[in-house]
């Protein structure tokens, strides 16, 4: 009953409306609600990621985090909103200013759509396509363009300099993001989100992929990838305040700035919701309503995310970049080949063959990928 | 379907007729491979669009899309690096200005 | 689940790969990753030997790739009684090997890939043993020619061993197009490629061709009378790889394939006799040679060659039975004899009889174990080779060819005699050259010597009366023998005799009354001179393979030089004559109309080059253009 | 549905103008991502989604954004004063108009194979994909394969060329 509340809910408003509307309106009106509740959930979430977020790096720094507004600062997202949008909204001179207005909007976009396809709960999925994964994964990585975009139209080195790095490190994270699904849908034979959580069902989460070697592997990788899709430390050098200023949104103030603020956060929450339904069997689990496990799952990944900045230093250039291609990268191979040697080879086998086979490669790509350490630097006057 | 084919043969063409154009008239390197990108996709239209409208299994008019794709990827990649080349040497990317091949 | 059979021969090849990339990384580790591959293949294989020992009879295919004609090829594995044997043999006795290996190669440069090869002739050689049909059996077949030929030639620094791979690898080849042919010629005339339809044979004119030609792939492989000279001179590589390749199972691989095939061989009796016939020619005639030669390996070498020549005759007199168990018991007390004396050479640095002498007090172990391995082979009972030999001399006794017997019987006796010849020499008397310092090696080797040692010594058992000859009850699902489960005293009374006998003439002559070696050589001078050039095969093989070719290039040499040369030359002097008279008319009138038309060409050049604009652009309009008019015109 | 289609083929080839037209490069790119999203649309409309999202992910994801880095490492950042298009623009707009004429003219005169789509709209559900998948594996496999070969040869071809050749 709790875990189809929502939908119930939706159910009975649409069979009231088609008392009295024909039939086209009512599926329009389905469409609408959809959407509403999704464009509606968006900011909400950021909005409260936002607080969690200081909160949870307050704790971290042995602060105690914004606690005036409203109790427990449960308020103050709303009073940074009011702030925002009343701050004044700086365009620079010759900023190519079309592209500069379109920016923000553009990669809030993409970060909303990805909502469509993940699975909040039993049959709360928006939009149960069949292509979902690759839907969501196309998506996100159009994201790259509206960085682009503003980090060009903000005439300003430091922003284009931004932008160059964040592009080239999605493109970089996009390709092992995408190889480290490959073995799910290897297994699975579907690419519909909702398939996928169905796969997991049962023996009280034990079939959950996290739970087989190639799923431990790609859940990892994934992961990772989905850190660094996102711009957040340890790999936010785009946004490296100490190095370039604020990256590829120096320019932007107000309202738009909060845009890409919530883009951030938005993809934040979806990368965890997709994490948890491809690797953590999504809304699966005993007792509770499907829809609080899933926000459960979530929302510990998230926290997870937390715990990464509130504890690791930034990543440089070269080492973000060795880690992509040179290690990530050969392992999604080997792990789609392990993949498929699950599929094929009975289970007792597979599993200790699979495991063997990780190991080993782990073990080899560690020995090959030698850390590079830069030669002693020369202070002209340090020393 | 609801469109006749004819339609989308027609939009394929004045696509690819666009791609022309600027395949012809575009100078910035960069500008021509665009152009030649936008001549693959009308080619696209016109592969998913007749494998609808006919009656031969529907998935292989979007496999040779499929294939276009990446030969497409293909091709800017190479092209792209050629144009980075070619402005690391001549310090341009005007196509009228790389004319060392004549006489 | 059997279907896990396939990550038997998969092991090794992942070995090989990682070995091939990670070798010089892994250094020494190299060794022990090949090591435990074939040590997990073989635990692997265990269960399903079970299987199969208790009656099962497993076969899977799935398809590799459909022919024009519709027909399908299809990968697989067939294991039934004759494969699970080999696969026991290889897996257990190729395990032993590699870390025999370990320590004989300890040290070697290129140890990395010693190993890596190890590991591609390794699990080549098991998609051979569970292979279900010809194409998959040909293509692990030629795998392991070019393992073979690469171990043979692994220290190419020395001409000697590069020369004696390229000899193997050409040699082989000779059987091996014949094979092909063979597997060609039998899938005209059967249909299928597949080992199983064999049983179910229908006659046909090309059969006979075919079961000659896949022959030829026996000849070839497992060193039969034409084509066994490459087998002593492979002895140049390193002594693992002679135990495991050029002793154990790859020459083993060309009795395997006449065994595989055996309901084709049946099916043509000629065939029969003459496979009989060349395995008892080689058995003889290699055992005739191995009676003087003075090099360790060489001695063993040609001694796997008369023991392959017994399976080959056996196999030949419709004895599948003896020929598969000889080879089992075979595959044991050789590699062990050839471990041993890679020990031996180890131990003291040389491979000459004349240097060695009086090694048994130094090499407590290698002489033991090299002791029993010559015991079992010369076939005193009751250790395994005696029971394996009188298996295969009762076929022969009872077969319509008694001839063969007494020829097997003779050779058995040689064989006792050269190999006792060599322990006497090698082990016994004293040390001939004092420069030797003989030591015992590490125990990674000794310890596989004496595995193999108990094997030599129990695997006969299996196969004795005193086991109800379990194994020929396990083999013999065939049914093409019944006679010898009633004990032939007479045969096994004569093959004692002819071990005793072989032994105590070695004692006499080389241990006790030394000079009584010479003498003999001296009373049988044609005969040592026989036995000393190896019959002059290999002059032979010159004289009438090698002398004609060169002799036809110098003949053409001569040809070139004298005639064409001279018609050159002829013909120079005239050009120049003519060219003389040429020069003048040349600078006038030629040169004259050249320059003219330079002049015109430049002249017109002059505006056509405009054309050239070099914008790539242009050049696209251009064609652009053209194909627009062509289309109008097309359409119109 | 209809309306749907005819107004992403209008939007598509506005778009595609401007991307061909357009002075700033960046721009031009920007306006033929449009174009590309707007022809993914039309291949969801033809029950193509794995085409679109595959369109989506490598040409925008991938192929614009390495374009548009090309134009950012190429471009000067002021860059009104060069000539968008070079001399041939007139020709170039007849023979194209021409063109264009000709081949809607051959367009409209074949005959093209009808046949009740019912067929098709069946088939084009979710297997989709799956029916793609089978066919890339078996029918075509050894395009597949070779495809994959010409991709390899591309990348190592792509960082040869426009690898900073060391200072011998």
């Amino acid at each position: 009953m709790i875990d189809q509340l929502f939908v119930n809910i939706k159910q009975g408003g649409l069979q009231l409306l088609g008392g009295f509307l024909p039939e086209w309106a009512v599926i329009l009106v389905s469409i609408m609600m959809s959407i509403g509740i999704l464009a509606a959930l968006g900011p909400l979430i950021m909005m409260y990621l936002t607080l969690m977020e200081r909160k949870v790096v307050g704790r971290m720094q042995n602060r105690i985090g914004p606690n005036r507004v409203g109790k427990f600062g449960l308020l103050q997202p709303l009073a940074d909103g009011i702030k925002m949008l009343t701050k004044e909204d700086i365009v620079p001179v010759n900023a190519d200013k079309v592209v500069h207005f379109l920016a923000p909007i553009l990669i809030v976009v993409p970060a909303l759509l990805a909502f469509a396809v993940i699975p909040f709960g039993r049959n709360m999925t928006a939009v149960d396509l069949n292509i979902g994964v690759l839907f969501f994964l196309a998506v996100s990585s159009t994201g790259t363009l509206a960085i682009f975009m503003a980090s060009w139209s903000s005439r300003n080195k430091y922003s284009l300099l931004g932008g160059m790095r964040a592009v080239a490190q999605m493109i970089s994270y996009e390709v092992p993001m995408v190889m480290s699904v490959v073995p799910i849908l290897v297994v699975t034979g579907t690419m519909s989100t909702h398939a996928i959580v169905e796969a997991q069902g049962g023996w009280g989460g034990f079939r959950w992929f996290l739970f087989t070697p190639w799923g431990f592997a790609s859940a990892i990788i994934f992961f990772l990838c989905g850190v660094a899709e996102t711009n957040r430390s340890p790999f936010d050098l785009p946004e490296a305040e100490s190095e370039i200023i604020a990256g590829f949104h120096t320019e932007y103030s107000g309202m738009k700035f909060a845009l890409f603020y919530m883009a951030e956060f938005m993809n934040t929450f979806t990368i965890c919701a997709l994490t948890a339904t491809l690797f953590l069997g999504g809304w699966q689990g005993p007792l509770l309503p499907s829809w609080l496990w899933f926000f459960l799952k979530t929302y510990s990944l998230i926290f997870v995310m937390m715990w990464f900045r509130g504890t690791l230093p930034r990543f440089r250039v070269d080492q973000m970049m060795g880690l992509a291609w040179k290690f990530l990268l050969p392992f999604t191979f080997v792990n789609i080949g392990v993949a498929g040697v699950w599929y094929f080879a009975p289970r007792n086998t597979a599993a200790v063959v699979c495991t063997l086979i990780l190991a080993v490669t782990f073990w080899i790509l560690t020995k090959l990928n030698r850390i590079y350490t830069p030669e002693k630097r020369v202070y002209s006057f340090g020393d | 379907m609801i469109v006749p084919l004819e339609h989308f043969l027609i939009f394929g063409a004045i696509i690819f007729t666009i791609g022309l154009y600027g395949t012809l008239v575009r100078r910035n390197l960069i500008g021509v491979l665009i152009s030649i990108e936008l001549i693959l996709n009308s080619v696209n239209v016109n592969l998913v669009a007749f494998s609808k409208a006919t009656s031969m299994a529907p998935e292989t008019g979007q496999i040779f899309a499929v294939f276009v794709i990446a030969m497409a990827a293909a091709a800017v990649a190479v092209g792209l690096a050629i144009v980075i080349a070619l402005y690391r040497v001549q310090k341009t990317v005007l196509a009228d200005e790389v004319n060392l091949l004549k006489w | 689940m059997v279907n896990q059979i396939y990550f038997v021969p998969l092991l090794p090849l992942a070995a090989f790969v990682v070995n091939i990339f990670f070798g010089k990384k892994l250094g020494e580790k190299a060794g022990w990753i090949s090591v435990i591959t074939s040590a997990a293949a073989c635990l692997i294989a265990l269960p399903i030997m079970f299987g199969v020992a208790r009656g099962g009879h497993f076969h899977h295919e799935f398809l590799w790739l459909t022919l024009s004609n519709g027909h399908a090829l299809e990968f697989g594995y067939l294991l039934d009684p004759l494969s699970t044997t080999l696969l026991f043999v290889v897996t257990v006795v190729g395990t032993l090997i590699q870390v025999y290996a370990t320590g004989y190669m300890h040290g070697d440069p290129k140890f990395s890939r010693f190993f890596a090869y190890v590991s591609l002739f390794m699990a080549a050689m098991l998609t051979l043993v569970i292979a279900n049909n010809f194409i998959q059996f040909f293509v692990s077949w030629e795998i392991m020619g070019l393992c073979s030929y690469l171990l043979i030639g692994f220290w190419f620094e020395k001409d000697s061993a590069a020369n004696a791979g390229r000899k193997a690898f050409l040699t082989t080849r000779i059987g091996d197009v014949g094979f092909f042919i063979g597997i060609m010629t039998l899938y005209v005339a059967s249909g299928s490629l597949n080992f199983r339809d064999l049983h179910h044979l229908q006659p046909h004119a090309l059969l006979p061709m075919a079961a000659l030609f896949i022959f030829c792939g026996t000849i070839g492989k497992s060193a039969q009378f034409p084509l066994h000279v490459w087998l002593p001179d492979a002895m140049e590589g390193p002594t693992p790889v002679s135990a495991l390749i050029h002793a154990a199972t790859m020459v083993a691989a060309g009795v395997y394939l006449v065994a595989r095939s055996f309901p084709l061989f049946e099916a043509v009796p000629q065939a029969m006799t003459v496979v009989a016939t060349i395995g008892t020619i080689t058995a003889f005639m290699a055992a005739f040679i191995a009676l003087t030669a003075t090099d360790i390996k060489k001695v063993l070498a040609y001694s796997t060659i008369s023991q392959l020549g017994f399976m080959v005759a056996a196999l030949g007199l419709g004895g599948l039975t003896p020929g598969t168990f000889h080879l089992m018991t075979h595959a044991f007390f050789k590699a062990l004899l050839f471990m041993a004396a890679g020990s031996v050479i180890h131990g003291t640095g040389t491979q000459e009889i004349k240097e060695l002498g009086g090694l048994f007090g130094k090499m407590k172990h290698t002489s033991w174990t090299f002791l029993i391995g010559s015991v079992a082979i010369a076939g005193v009972p009751p250790l395994s080779g005696f029971w394996s030999k009188d298996e295969i001399l009762l076929t022969a006794y009872n077969s319509s060819q008694r001839w063969i017997y007494w020829v097997l019987l003779a050779s058995a006796f040689m064989t006792a005699f050269y190999m006792f010849r060599l322990v006497f020499l090698t082990f016994f008397g004293k040390a001939r050259n004092h420069h030797i310092h003989a030591h015992e090696s590490p125990v990674n080797m000794t310890l596989p010597l004496w595995v193999l040692a108990a094997g030599a010594i129990l695997l006969g058992l299996p196969g004795s009366p005193f086991f109800g000859n379990w194994f020929q009850n396990f083999l013999g699902g065939h049914g093409e023998h019944h006679a010898e489960h009633v004990i032939n005293w007479f045969v096994m009374g004569s093959s004692v005799v002819a071990a005793t006998g072989g032994i105590l003439l070695a004692a006499v002559l080389y241990l006790w009354f030394p000079q009584g070696a010479l003498k003999m050589g001296e009373i049988f001078r044609p005969l040592y001179l026989a036995s000393i050039n190896k019959l002059w095969f290999d002059e032979l093989y010159k004289r009438i393979i090698v002398d004609p070719w060169q002799a036809t290039g110098r003949w053409l040499f001569a040809f070139d030089k004298t005639i064409i040369d001279g018609t050159v030359n002829g013909a120079g002097w005239l050009t120049l004559l003519t060219s003389r008279i040429h020069d003048v008319f040349d600078k006038y009138i030629i040169d004259g109309l050249v320059n003219l038309t330079g002049a015109v060409v430049q002249i017109f050049g002059a505006f056509t080059r405009r054309i050239q604009t070099g914008l790539i652009q242009n050049y696209l309009l251009i064609v652009f253009l053209g194909v627009l008019v062509l289309v109008y015109f097309e359409l119109k | 549905m209809q309306f749907a289609i005819y107004a992403l083929m209008v939007i598509s080839v506005v778009w595609a103008v401007c991307a061909v037209t357009l002075r700033s490069l960046f721009h031009s790119a920007l306006c033929f991502t449009a174009v590309l999203l707007g022809i993914a649309g039309i291949f969801v409309v033809l029950h193509a989604e794995f085409l679109a999202a595959v369109q989506v992910l490598i040409y925008v994801g991938a192929v614009m954004t390495l374009v548009i880095f090309a134009v950012m490492l190429t471009e000067r950042l002021t860059d009104v004063s060069v000539r968008a298009n070079n001399q041939q623009i007139w020709i170039g707009l007849l023979g194209g108009v021409a063109f264009l004429t000709l081949l809607i003219k051959v367009i409209l005169v074949t005959p093209w194979p009808k046949h009740p789509d019912a067929v098709a709209a069946t088939v084009m559900t979710s297997e989709n994909t799956k029916h793609i998948g089978i066919a890339l594996l078996s029918q075509y496999v050894f395009p597949f394969e070779v495809l994959a070969v010409v991709l390899t040869a591309v990348i190592i071809g792509a960082v040869v060329i426009a690898k900073k050749d060391k200072p011998a």
